[in-house]
């Protein structure tokens, strides 16, 4: 799907838990999740900490769309 | 260097009084043995069995596969480091016992694998099925630690196939194979047109029941380094590593490395087998990027057209092999390796833990997670009681009419990493 | 012993009824005796099975009414209650290969029979029956029949007897991912050694475990000017109103979502869940959120670190929804998203 | 600061290890899971920053067939460490292809398991040095 929605003209960023599979669905940009049930999130959390968190990767995302890649890149920060 | 590899065929092994070879039947007496078994002062009690190809007899835990062999000429002896003295092996003379095998067992810990059946189904996996099995039944005493158990189990079986093969000693070989690698610089004198191989061996070093011993020292604490190929037939390379038995290298297959011999068969004619590098798996990262990287320092400095690299055991040591597979490509080496999978009962999972473009050679021994259903067998040598606890098997595993389903990974050798065996996959 | 029972689908081509003109010929079904290839079939199972019935359909209009001709092939193999489906051989025929493929992936998934097929290992249509059906290699042409036949027809009886399939490279199919063990005649030193030799001398040789490999495609230019741009949220997780309005199936869907958030600046318990049945669903039902972060992208709209967030968002099971379905939404929420002007994606998995 | 940690859920392993290595220059953390969700637990921390520094499929005993791992972690580095997070995704997907039905297991079994998951970690610090 990922792929799919890239090759309509959009730059897509996959927010996804297991990268390894993100690099086999095609995607080029990965910024990695926390975990399969709560991608974006951590239930262990506060409230507000876990809001601080999904943040954070909600910026790396953004960070990643701005940012012109040439091959799959899973991005750090 | 140069060792001529004597052969002596064993074709029958039988209890007596006295411990002889004699007319290709080896003769051995049970008091020989636990004495020799007894000299290890945390084994308590020994007995002994005897399993023939085809009978209905099924051996576990198994935890080491030797074939006895004896120096009849040249420096040191064989399994140096632990029975002999730390001279360098692999020239001189060495005479082995085939068709046989010494076999140990014991639970050092209580879930542990290692099966070899002698006839049925579970025969075609394990190519120890085709051997006469001397048995060595080892019981610790009490109190006994893990490790000290581990040592006394190892130990007991290297005494017993050195006494065994010193049987035959005075006995000619029926059959002589020469094996010789000259020094690097003859050696490109000789084969100035063939390409340099080498043969890269991974291996296992974690710690309890994941260790191998190069001349007596703990493998984890190498730095990767170069062997003559004759070396390990003199027993200069063994185990002490049997969790996953399927891809763990029994001393046995250490003794016998295929990939030794079949490159030797080539030697001289299609390629100029020049080392035997070896290096280890380690279970710190950073031994990892380090080892690998003194591997493939190692692969360039012997000026290497091609590598064969050998992984060994389960999971960690993918991320080993693709690491050297890499590194070693890199410095514009070819490379074969040789590996098992782990594809799930089903066949459909990732194979490997670790991958790369770089690995566009590989050899598969199968996949290990392959259910295979072991019919109740007469004999058990050892003792059933583990089978359910261990990997790929379960509680269920034991069907009413005393069959077990199991994974082939608890079997001996069945998935060789180093291709000791047919099995493979597609 | 009663002869194991056979159906056979081709194409108008294959039938004897035409050639492109007439590819928009309808399905049909004859009962009895075998047509076209379905002849060499039954000379390759001798006793051992019959053809009952040939399916026949023509490429154009398979392709034109794929999900209501799809359904009609398994009403009709269903009727003739076989022991296993041949399908083709296509060949490098694509549009006939993506017919043999979708419709032996439909009848083993419904159905639960065994199929077999047979393709030129580029026809498009091997993909489509990925896991499902044995794709027999074929060379690129028809020429190459009499083969075809000769390891599809043992194959079929293989399965139709539930036998054990043997390896890809000893039953002649195409690999598909499923490793399967066998005892191969030279041990893997020697087997390696050989390897090596070949790869030395350049000369070709064949891995035994393919690295996994993946159809790329180029990565878009990246967002100029993120404050004044138009972000949209698409997620694999199944996020979708309160009580799933659209009735998305959890796992293997048929169909995609697209839901307004217009005005939502925080996804809830009680306004938002999941539908996606692959992964424990109590922490997204809890805070929707945690899969499809709304709140967030709320307040980086507010804030003004990019323009806007898209009005619609679009959401999919990723859990067993097949390949093919997953492409097609794919394109589609590609389109629709492009002519609502928006600028990039964020897209969530779980 | 470089903070050491070794996450386990082996309850047997701080006391062990505190007995053999007593200047040991890493902290352990116990967490009362199972192998698979000590291994999430080593994913989160290598999300905030942390580094892997023994690979989390160390030891031939198969995923799940164990109870027990432990894993050796630097949390120092701000930041992500690709190679970590690949380790650990590929040792979860590991982990789900290997099939256990539950199962009781016999103190004796249990306390084998420890020791095993134990000089599995003690290989890493010995090479390693950090005792």
């Amino acid at each position: 799907m990922v792929k799919e929605i890239e090759r309509s003209g959009l730059p897509v960023v996959h927010v996804c838990t297991v990268t390894p599979i993100s690099m086999t669905v095609g995607a080029n940009r990965i910024v990695p999740a926390i975990a399969i049930p709560h991608p974006l999130g951590n239930p262990s959390l506060p409230k507000e900490e876990e809001k601080a968190l999904r943040r954070k990767i909600v910026e790396k995302a953004l960070k990643a769309l701005t940012t012109e890649v040439t091959g799959q890149t899973v991005f750090k920060d | 260097m140069k060792l001529e590899l004597g052969k002596l065929t064993i074709r029958d092994i039988r209890f007596s009084e006295e411990s002889k070879i004699s007319e290709g039947i080896l003769y051995v007496s049970k008091e020989d043995l636990r004495r020799v078994a007894l000299t290890e002062e945390k084994i308590k009690s020994a007995d002994f069995d005897i399993a023939r190809p085809g009978e209905s007899v099924r051996i576990t835990p198994v935890k080491d596969v030797v074939e006895p062999r004896v120096k009849t000429e040249g420096p040191g002896g064989i399994f140096p480091g632990f029975i002999a003295g730390v001279d360098t092996v692999g020239s001189g003379k060495t005479l082995a016992l085939k068709g046989m095998a010494v076999v140990t067992t014991g639970p050092i810990v209580n879930f542990q694998e290692g099966v070899i059946d002698m006839s049925g189904p579970g025969a075609d996996y394990t190519p120890f099925s085709k051997l006469l099995n001397l048995c060595v039944i080892c019981e610790p005493v009490d109190n006994c630690e893990k490790h000290q158990y581990e040592s006394a189990l190892r130990m007991a079986g290297l005494k017993i196939a050195s006494f065994v093969a010193g049987l035959g000693k005075d006995i000619a070989p029926e059959e002589t194979e020469t094996f010789e690698t000259p020094d690097l610089l003859t050696g490109m004198k000789a084969f100035p047109e063939l390409p340099r191989v080498a043969y890269v061996q991974m291996l296992q070093s974690q710690g309890l029941l994941h260790d191998t011993y190069v001349y007596g020292v703990d493998a984890k604490k190498i730095l990767p380094t170069v062997l003559y190929p004759t070396e390990s037939m003199d027993g200069a390379i063994l185990s002490g590593n049997c969790v996953s038995a399927c891809d763990k290298n029994p001393t046995y297959i250490h003794e016998n490395n295929p990939i030794v011999e079949d490159l030797f068969k080539q030697h001289g004619k299609t390629i100029n087998f020049v080392a035997h590098v070896i290096t280890n798996e380690n279970v710190f990262l950073a031994d990892k990027e380090r080892s690998s990287n003194q591997t493939a320092k190692l692969c360039k400095m012997l000026g290497l057209d091609a590598v064969i690299i050998s992984e060994e055991g389960f999971g960690n040591p993918d991320t080993d092999l693709i690491m050297n597979c890499k590194k070693i490509e890199a410095e514009g080496i070819k490379t074969v390796i040789v590996t098992d999978e782990y594809a799930g009962r089903d066949g459909k999972s990732q194979s490997l833990a670790d991958a790369d473009k770089a690995a566009d050679a590989l050899v598969t021994a199968g996949n290990a997670n392959q259910l295979v259903r072991l019919p109740k067998l007469d004999k058990v040598i050892g003792t059933m009681d583990y089978i359910s606890k261990i990997a790929g098997s379960s509680d269920k595993a034991l069907q009413s009419d005393g069959s077990i389903e199991v994974e082939i990974q608890v079997i001996t050798g069945a998935t060789s990493e180093v291709g000791f065996h047919t099995l493979s996959a597609r | 012993m009663s002869k194991l029972r056979v159906v056979h689908y081709i194409n108008q081509f294959f039938a004897q009824i035409g050639g492109e003109e007439k590819a928009d010929y309808p399905i049909e079904l004859r009962e009895g005796t075998p047509v076209g290839p379905g002849l060499a079939f039954t000379q390759a199972f001798g006793e051992d099975a019959e053809i009952v019935g040939t399916i026949i359909c023509g490429d154009s209009y398979f392709n034109e009414n794929i999900e209501e001709t799809t359904k009609k092939v398994v009403e009709m193999v269903k009727g003739l209650k076989p022991d296993v489906v041949i399908f083709g051989p296509a060949f490098n025929a694509g549009r006939y290969g993506f017919a043999c493929g979708t419709c032996a992936a439909a009848v083993h998934d419904e159905l639960e029979l065994p199929v077999v097929t047979g393709m030129y290992p580029e026809n498009p249509g091997v993909d489509t029956a990925k896991d499902k059906a044995y794709v027999v290699v074929t060379k690129n042409s028809a020429a190459d029949m009499r083969h075809a036949v000769k390891v599809m027809a043992p194959l079929a009886l293989k399965l139709a007897r539930h036998e054990h399939v043997g390896a890809s490279c000893e039953e002649g199919y195409i690999n598909q991912g499923i490793r399967v063990n066998f005892f191969e005649k030279k041990r893997g030193s020697e087997r390696a050694v050989e390897m090596l030799l070949k790869k030395i001398a350049g000369k070709p040789y064949e891995t035994e475990y393919p690295m996994p490999s993946f159809d790329r495609v180029e990565p878009m230019p990246a967002v100029k000017d993120l404050a004044h741009a138009k972000i949209a949220l698409v997620t694999s997780g199944g996020i979708c109103p309160k009580g799933n309005p659209d009735h998305i199936e959890s796992s293997n869907a048929t169909k995609f979502g697209e839901y307004s958030i217009e005005g939502v600046t925080d996804l809830t318990e009680e306004t938002f869940e999941t539908a996606h049945g692959g992964y424990d669903p109590s922490y997204a039902n809890e805070d929707p959120d945690r899969v499809l972060p709304v709140d967030i992208m709320r307040d980086l709209e507010k804030e003004g670190v990019i323009g806007k967030l898209h009005e619609l968002f679009y959401t999919t099971v990723g859990n067993g929804t097949a390949v093919a379905s997953a492409k097609k939404y794919g394109a589609e929420i590609g389109k629709r998203l492009l002519s609502a002007g928006v600028n990039a994606v964020i897209l969530t998995s779980t | 600061m470089k903070e050491l940690t070794i996450l386990t859920n082996n309850p047997s392993l701080k006391e062990s290890l505190t007995q053999k290595y007593p200047y040991l220059r890493c902290g352990i953390e116990y967490r009362d899971v199972n192998f698979l969700k000590l291994l999430e637990l080593v994913r989160d921390e290598v999300h905030k920053g942390a580094r892997i520094l023994t690979h989390p499929l160390d030891g031939s005993v198969k995923p799940m067939e164990t109870p027990y791992k432990s894993i050796l972690v630097e949390k120092s580095d701000p930041g992500l460490d690709l190679n970590s997070l690949d380790l650990i995704e590929n040792a979860i997907m590991s982990c789900r292809k290997f099939h256990f039905d539950e199962r009781e297991l016999q103190p004796r079994v249990i306390k084998d398991f420890q020791i095993i998951d134990r000089t599995l970690m003690e290989s890493a610090i010995d090479t390693s040095g950090l005792y």
